[in-house]
């Protein structure tokens, strides 16, 4: 079947990438607007966490768990500190720790990945046998053990996290970049004689970005998790700096009471996961091109 | 006495000889004065304060690893000791609800020399579980096993003491100690001191034939231990249940939950946080008890800036232990005054004043060590004890209001005690306390001690530990043990922060005279104390 | 066998009406005309031919006469009456209940629609079981019956082949089959044999033309290939972006098209380029090997010169290694035998290790310009970069020879700032071209750069590489399977068959007989505008 | 060679050089880890003698590369070793250790699997089928916000579900809604079935039992991978679809759900093992949480409790059998995906 050209197309200039999204935009589905409007007003409260927190981060009062009222408007913690002021810089903790995480993990994995799809042979063997012993190793468990040995600061959380995060991506940008490596533009980068790093920078990686994209915004979510799950065996962020894995954690046994208060921030990261893959799905759905019927 | 509570007095009686109504003794309790509520109650209490035999409890424990062995070198956690020390064995002696030492395997003990030598006299009825009497020689191997170069006891230290043990006949054991000392039955009443059968000149710990009160049916390291009652325990009537289940249940919640439907009757370290709506439940009853445990930050006086006397007072000066005691422990714990010796213990005397949050008084105390701008690290895990964590973010901000930056440094939970514990300059630590006061000293403060978390060495104190140790004058050894407590609440290097309680939760079927402090699940007897009220 | 040409046949009554029929599709979030108010009759039993350039409209006309829209399109207007009942009117249910047994398909590649998962015959039979026409045993063997009238090899078991066990050219007969399964009254053929070889073409048009004959099945034939609907439909209806721009019986419109349009679109093939004997060889390839994976050699012992500012033309059938020439000499495929040498100086085997003026000198063009250009790149992008690279030109030096470039290619520089994807066809390949071009090249290797264009673009493109070659002198290595682009461009000819050079030569020693028996065949495949051209044909090679 | 046998061997053999390298990198870090088995067993009461001692008894005193390569000897003769738990004449064998918690574990991931695999497909399946309307939004939604929540957060939430069912009426939040309200929630409460939050299991339970006792893991279990199959099984359903072959099957006037099941499913079965594989992985290995929260004695607590007391030998044998269920379960979905497709099980 032959595809048809837009008769219009031919006349028209290229209109600016700005354009395109706010065309785009105009024709999202509600659960993209919903996850858009949620997605910024959480990074507005993550950035300005300081103006907007009624109380200090670490901020203690003398009552815990007071209820909510006109001076604590979500209560207080086991502390005594102002629940909603944790869940503010939780925020910004939170959502700094999964971006600089997520941002590295896909640093290191989609640069080796598509190191991989482009070279293939030895490199691409060494790097994907690689691969695979750190993902037969239990993650969890592996981090745990290795944020024994280095300590579990933040740094070493976030790089130890993106590190056994980066061979999902890799193998990801490897699988794509597989796809992009074969077509014949980047033969032609090659033939010019090309060197690696601009093939991947300029010729592969801009048309593997729907793909990768849509994981960076998964892999984002799953490191709140991952933290939580970590601060559930023991190890996890640094007290008193406020995070919704800790939160979560530290608060878990009153859910068994029906007490609301972890709740507040497992629905934290709960309402950005599902508001993150809301866009994301949405995002897939218009770079994708893929018409389906309806 | 007066007429209702001479009235409430048959009416107890009735109950205890089985021959009364829960409606006559409601009548009663009316006449005597009481509510029909709180006849009720008392009414289900007093029947239930009369064991009853026969039932099976699941107990929940807080504890519990893969690793967990019969091994009584180890016993590290509350699993082991309840099921292992507290049901399978026997020490010598054991410590009572109020604290006193009491014979156990033992019939009885006395001293000579200046409280030098011991003889402890065994009981004639007592036999191991394959029916074997319990002989002078077990002992001595059992108590051997935790002794010499080669041990990898926990208890080795305890026995650091014991110049010699020897049998004298099949049925006396006699000590020779390095020192006096008077204290020494309580020493013998530890968990890890079980009698086991000598085989080859060894003890045998590992057929798990013991004394206990309860023989081992099925052990699985980190499940669960199941124990059938031992029909033939020198105890007479004892234990009341037939048959016990220990459930290693470490996570907090599960443990909640697991109690509120019933899936075990019992659970040790109930969650605080939680413990108000548990009360709610109907089925379900508290129990708490002040231990002797204590939670520490220990210093260490050997490392500037800790080795100024003044930074010290100011730190112990800068903490809201209230807060702590409010905060972290829910009011479960008692505000601790920088002295180790938990109220309930011979001797214990509150040294003055107490330490209490005040700014000015630490602020003094910094001026006077020229040290205004006081930042330290404060190395803490939950592995030091549950809610080291939170504390330390508490201590940090109310260090904060005296000028003092104390950094809270989170360490990893695993290996806590090896790295963290005796090596950073101030952690956070815990003691699960020793039944006296010469037993807690020797171990945590004195100078010779590889425990003394701070490296304080008072010589004064010092001295005054080997003297009280072996004073026979309960008076004199009073004084001595005053001056003692004084000197590490204004010198010593440990800030002891509060003492905590052992708050468990049990189902109502589950019924229990008064409750021991020593250790937790009712001094790790609970299996042999406690019985089923309603079957 | 019966082997008439499609002369007028007796003609049954109206089969299929189609009236002002407008279907839109859906790109750049808007709706798009691509059909706009068609009509048409078939009759039962005739054969027509719509034909057109890409964009025409022409599948879209053949999916539409199911009563079916692809997926992104949707049909807005108009009435499509099959046998009485319309199509628009009824249910998707009785639609379906239609599709598959009264009106069959035949797509374009047989290859990607037949399901890989499934077998043959499964794919066959399906519809006649599934609508409750036949059982499943009458099915296998009537499917049988067919597959031996469409002369597929072991007709009893080639069904239990799954499609890639079988070659293009079976599969198109296999479709042909499973389109023929419930004797349909109408079969739509999309394009049936553009994917295939000429050599294949030719057994897979005879095969189908006697089929449909045979069960006197009405046939809209779509192809955008005028000799090969001459041969296919008694009737020919010419369509222009969604338009018809007239419709006649074939050898009227053969003889005589009526509209200024199908005359450009009958002139194309006339385009002829007189051959000019070398005077200096720039490339050699002496005795040169090469293989993939080691054991499978594509390339045997091939010798071919390139001479400086002329075309040789590499004629081939998909297989015989004439890409795989391409790759060895760029570098791509290092050769496990024989050697090249580029200018007098030897060439390296390997892409790497060859310095970066030697790498500028020779530069490639391909097939499909879609996959040449990356689509996250503007043109302007696309032809700086060798710019810079090779040239070292940056600012207003560089912008001035982009502007140069876009001028040789015939483009005006308002295209400098559009992706590909807002390109046409031609335009691409022009970005493609002078994207070669920047680099200055003494040779280029195009590999079949025209076949995926529309004959009308086709000339344009060859005939602005003849003016580069003219203007700058360069040389083509120029790889074909198109008899007729070959007689437009080239000097010289190679013709290849399973990786070994067959003959070699200047065009008119190739193209004139006497023959090798490969080239023979080749080229006697080559469909003619002549309506008896294929029953002439199978007539003589029957003899 | 057959493409099955021929991937199968190489596999494997590659499995092998993972599982080496696995136990080295396993080895090394256990070894980097502070402290050892001896100081982690005496914990707070540990001298340097008795430290010194135990670690004589149990053999870590010797240099790490030559206790290595002694449990390198040990394995290639089939021997996982001692736990460092064991005493003299009181030996407790890797084997044995690990034995009923493998199958603990085995069993948890085969009752999850039962469910949640088909529960998957069958709703990726649906919702491929019914792309974008109302069905395919709910499920979406509901396996969305599933995942989002933190494992033990989803388990915590179940066994709350069950404890309410009896106490939920006498509740403070109960008496705060109003009384239909709180009325009908207890209705609902009630028809939760007692699942028992405690799944202390051993090996004298008997089958039934165990099933039921695996009740809570294996739901929340479920409800965290359901969600990640079902997706992919839409995606690639969705995305076959977009195939010619699906066209021709639509213009051959196969019904909607025909497409699906009997053209677009068998072509997308490579994905979606793919990822049943992955998942099927986790619940074997990714599982601790979970077995923590309900007290169940599978091989993820085994690994993290002998991670914490730094009995290598445990750690090892856990660490190779997570490593080999991780081979092996994606060789099966490569065989799976050589067998499903027919130009790699019938070349031509």
């Amino acid at each position: 079947m032959t595809s048809f050209e837009p008769i219009a197309a031919i006349q028209r200039l290229r209109r600016s990438r700005a354009t395109r999204a706010k065309t785009a935009l105009k024709k999202a589905p509600f659960s993209a607007w919903f996850g858009i409007v949620v997605i910024v007003g959480y990074v507005f409260v993550a950035v300005l966490a300081h103006w907007i927190a009624p109380y200090g981060e670490t901020q203690v009062f003398s009552e815990a768990f007071a209820p909510w009222s006109q001076e604590f408007k979500l209560g207080t913690d086991q502390l005594g500190r102002d629940m909603l002021t944790r869940l503010i810089y939780g925020a910004r903790n939170t959502i700094a720790i999964a971006v600089a995480t997520t941002l590295l993990s896909f640093a290191v994995g989609v640069s080796l990945g598509l190191l991989a799809a482009l070279h293939r042979g030895w490199l691409d063997q060494i790097l994907s046998r690689a691969v695979d012993v750190l993902m037969s190793i239990p993650s969890l468990i592996f981090a745990l053990v290795l944020l024994s040995i280095f300590g579990s600061s933040i740094t070493s959380l976030i790089v130890i996290i993106a590190l056994l995060d980066s061979t999902r991506v890799f193998r990801l940008s490897r699988a794509v970049g597989l796809n992009v490596a074969v077509m014949e533009y980047v033969e032609v980068a090659r033939l010019r004689g090309e060197g690696a790093r601009w093939i991947i920078a300029k010729e592969i990686l801009p048309n593997v970005m729907p793909p990768l994209v849509a994981e960076f915004g998964l892999r984002f979510c799953f490191v709140f998790l991952t933290i939580a799950a970590l601060s559930f065996l023991g190890v996890g962020i640094q007290p008193p700096t406020a995070d919704w894995g800790s939160m979560v954690r530290e608060n878990a046994t009153l859910i068994t009471y029906g007490d609301v208060t972890p709740l507040l921030p497992a629905g934290a990261i709960a309402l950005l996961t599902v508001s993150v893959n809301f866009v994301v799905d949405w995002f897939l759905h218009a770079t994708s091109g893929l018409r389906d019927e309806k | 006495m007066s007429e209702s509570e001479y009235k409430l007095g048959i009416a107890r009686s009735l109950i205890g000889g089985g021959n009364v109504s829960r409606r006559d003794f409601i009548h009663l309790g009316l006449a005597a004065g009481l509510t029909v509520a709180a006849a009720d109650k008392l009414f289900v209490s007093t029947a239930r304060a009369e064991p009853m035999q026969g039932g099976f409890a699941k107990l929940g424990m807080a504890h519990g690893a893969t690793t967990d062995s019969i091994d009584p070198a180890g016993y590290p956690d509350t699993f082991t000791q309840t099921a292992f020390s507290g049901s399978l064995s026997n020490s010598l002696t054991e410590v009572d609800a109020k604290g006193n030492v009491q014979p156990d395997l033992a019939e009885s003990f006395e001293s000579s020399d200046g409280a030098k030598n011991w003889a402890f006299k065994l009981r004639k009825a007592a036999t191991f579980h394959n029916g074997k009497t319990v002989t002078a020689d077990d002992v001595v191997t059992s108590l051997q096993y935790h002794m010499g170069k080669d041990t990898k006891s926990a208890a080795k230290s305890l026995l650091e003491s014991v110049a010699e043990i020897k049998a004298d006949g099949p049925e006396t054991v006699v000590f020779t100690l390095k020192s006096g000392n008077a204290d020494f039955p309580y020493i013998m009443s530890d968990y890890h001191l079980v009698i086991m059968p000598a085989k080859d000149g060894k003890a045998d710990w590992a057929s798990g034939v013991r004394t206990g009160a309860f023989v081992i049916e099925n052990f699985q390291p980190g499940v669960s231990a199941k124990l059938k009652r031992n029909p033939n325990y020198f105890k007479n009537g004892k234990p009341y249940l037939d048959e016990v289940e220990f459930i290693a249940i470490t996570d907090l919640a599960a443990r909640m939950a697991a109690l509120s439907t019933g899936e075990v009757d019992y659970i040790g370290r109930a969650d605080l946080k939680t413990l108000g709506m548990l009360k709610r439940n109907p089925k379900v009853e508290i129990v708490e008890v002040t231990g002797y445990g204590h939670y520490t930050l220990p210093m260490n006086v050997t490392m500037a800036p800790f080795d100024n006397p003044d930074v010290r007072m100011a730190l112990k000066w800068a903490i809201n232990r209230q807060e702590i005691v409010d905060k972290i422990f829910l009011g479960h714990a008692t505000v601790a005054n920088d002295n180790p010796i938990a109220p309930a213990i011979k001797f214990a005397k509150d040294p003055q004043p107490q330490h209490s949050f005040d700014p000015e008084k630490a602020k003094h105390y910094l001026k006077k060590a020229g040290m205004e701008n006081l930042k330290v690290d404060l190395s803490v895990a939950d592995a030091a004890f549950a809610g080291a964590v939170d504390a330390a973010s508490l201590i940090r901000e109310t260090a904060a209001q005296c000028g003092i930056d104390v950094n809270v440094v989170r360490e990893a939970e695993d290996a806590y005690w090896d790295n963290v514990w005796l090596k950073k300059p101030w952690c956070a630590s815990y003691w699960s306390g020793r039944a006296t006061a010469d037993w807690m000293f020797t171990q945590a403060f004195a100078a010779d001690s590889s425990w003394n978390e701070s490296f304080w060495k008072n010589p004064h104190f010092n001295e005054l530990l080997v003297q009280a140790r072996a004073e026979t004058d309960e008076v004199k050894r009073a004084a001595m043990y005053a001056e003692m407590q004084q000197l590490t609440h204004d010198d010593g290097g440990s800030i002891v922060l509060v003492f905590n309680n052992f708050v468990s939760a049990q189902s109502k079927k589950l019924a229990h005279g008064e409750v021991a402090p020593n250790w937790e699940n009712d001094g790790l007897k609970m299996a042999e104390r406690w019985w089923i009220a309603t079957a | 066998m019966k082997n008439s040409g499609p002369g007028p046949r007796e003609k049954g009554k109206d089969l299929l009406q189609i009236r002002n029929l407008h279907v839109e599709g859906f790109s750049d979030e808007r709706w798009h005309p691509i059909v706009r108010g068609i009509d048409l009759t078939l009759k039962r039993g005739e054969v027509l031919g719509l034909i057109g350039e890409s964009g025409a409209g022409k599948s879209t006309i053949g999916l539409a006469a199911m009563g079916y829209a692809k997926p992104g399109c949707r049909i807005t207007q108009g009435s499509i009456l099959f046998d009485g009942i319309d199509l628009l009117a009824v249910s998707e249910t009785v639609r379906r209940r239609l599709r598959g047994s009264r009106i069959a398909y035949v797509a374009q590649s047989a290859a990607a629609s037949f399901n890989p998962a499934h077998r043959l015959l499964e794919q066959t039979v399906e519809t006649a079981v599934a609508h409750g026409i036949a059982s499943r045993e009458e099915a296998n063997r009537s499917a049988v019956d067919l597959y031996r009238r469409l002369q597929l090899p072991d007709p009893e078991t080639i069904g239990f082949r799954y499609p890639h066990q079988v070659s293009g050219g079976q599969l198109q007969r296999a479709m042909t089959a499973m389109a023929m399964a419930c004797r349909p009254d109408l079969i739509v053929f999309d394009e049936p044999t553009t994917a295939l070889d000429v050599t294949t073409q030719v057994e897979v048009l005879a095969s189908i033309r006697n089929i449909v004959e045979e069960f006197n099945t009405a046939a809209i034939y779509v192809t955008h290939d005028l000799a090969v609907v001459a041969q296919m439909a008694h009737r020919i209806m010419v369509l222009r972006d969604g338009l018809t721009v007239e419709e006649a019986e074939t050898r009227q419109m053969l003889a005589a098209p009526a509209q200024e349009y199908t005359k450009t679109l009958w002139a194309v093939r006339k385009l002829a380029k007189p051959e000019v004997a070398a005077e200096e060889y720039l490339l050699t390839i002496d005795h040169v090997t090469a293989a993939y994976a080691r054991t499978v050699k594509v390339l045997q012992d091939v010798c071919i010169k390139v001479p400086r500012e002329r075309t040789v033309a590499v004629v081939g059938e998909s297989g015989s290694g004439k890409s795989t020439l391409a790759r060895v000499v760029t570098g791509l495929l290092p050769s496990l035998s024989g050697s090249i040498s580029f200018a007098g100086q030897p060439l390296s085997k390997s892409l790497k290790m060859r310095p970066k003026e030697v790498l500028r000198r020779i530069q490639m063009i391909y097939q499909t310009p879609d996959n040449a250009l990356n689509p996250r790149q503007t043109v302007e992008d696309i032809i700086a970069r060798p710019l810079e690279f090779y040239l070292g030109f940056s600012g207003a030096q560089r912008d001035r020879r982009i502007g140069e470039l876009m001028h040789m290619v015939e483009m005006s520089e308002a295209y400098l700032d559009r992706l590909p994807a807002e390109l046409s066809g031609g335009q691409k390949q022009r970005v493609c071209i002078a994207r070669a071009l920047a680099a200055d090249p003494d040779l280029i290797i195009c590999d079949e750069i025209t076949s995926a264009l529309d004959q009308i673009v086709q000339e344009e493109i060859l005939k602005l590489l003849m003016r580069l070659q003219k203007d700058f002198g360069m040389s083509y290595l120029f790889i074909t399977h198109d008899i007729a682009t070959v007689r437009a461009i080239a000097d010289e000819i190679v013709v290849m068959h399973q990786g070994k050079v067959v003959e070699q030569g200047m065009k008119s020693e190739v193209l004139t007989p006497p023959h090798p028996a490969y080239t023979e065949r080749l080229l006697s495949s080559v469909p003619e505008m002549d309506p008896d051209w294929l029953t002439t044909l199978l007539a003589r090679r029957k003899i | 060679m057959n493409p099955v046998a021929r991937t199968v061997l190489e596999r494997l053999g590659l499995g092998l050089i993972t599982l080496f390298i696995v136990s080295i990198i396993i080895f090394s870090a256990i070894a980097m880890l502070p402290g050892d088995f001896a100081k982690a067993t005496l914990g707070q009461s540990a001298t340097s003698e008795t430290v010194a001692a135990f670690q004589r008894e149990i053999g870590i005193d010797r240099p790490p590369v030559e206790r290595y390569f002694v449990w390198v000897a040990q394995m290639l003769h089939g021997d996982f070793g001692s736990s460092f738990a064991s005493r003299t004449g009181y030996r407790r064998s890797v084997a044995e250790i690990i034995a009923p918690r493998l199958y603990n574990t085995m069993f948890l991931a085969a009752v999850t699997a039962l469910v949640a695999v088909p529960l998957a497909l069958g709703l990726g399946i649906l919702a491929a089928l019914y792309r974008n309307g109302w069905f395919d939004r709910l499920v979406n939604a509901v396996t969305l916000t599933t995942i989002s929540f933190p494992e033990f957060f989803v388990a915590y939430m179940l066994a709350y579900l069950v404890i309410s069912r009896d106490t939920f009426i006498g509740s403070d939040f109960a008496q705060s809604l109003p009384h239909w309200l709180a009325a009908s929630l207890g209705w609902a409460l009630n028809a939760v079935p007692k699942f028992p939050t405690l799944s202390n299991v051993n090996e004298q339970t008997p089958f039934w039992d165990h099933v039921w006792k695996v009740a809570l893991p294996a739901i929340t279990l479920t409800l965290v991978i359901v969600a990640h199959m079902m997706r992919m099984t839409r995606a690639a359903i969705i995305n076959m679809l977009a195939s010619p072959y699906i066209d021709m099957a639509r213009l051959k006037g196969m019904s909607p759900m025909v497409i699906v099941l009997r053209h677009a499913l068998p072509n997308a079965w490579a994905p979606i093992v793919t990822v049943v594989a992955f998942n099927l992985a986790y619940l074997i290995v990714g599982v601790v949480v979970v077995e923590v929260v309900f007290v169940y004695p599978g091989i993820g607590q085994l690994m993290v409790d002998a991670v914490k007391s730094r009995d290598v030998p445990v750690v090892q044998a856990c660490a190779l059998i997570f490593a080999a269920t991780y081979i092996l379960l994606n060789l099966i979905a490569d065989i799976i995906s050589i067998a499903t497709n027919p130009r790699l099980l019938h070349p031509r």
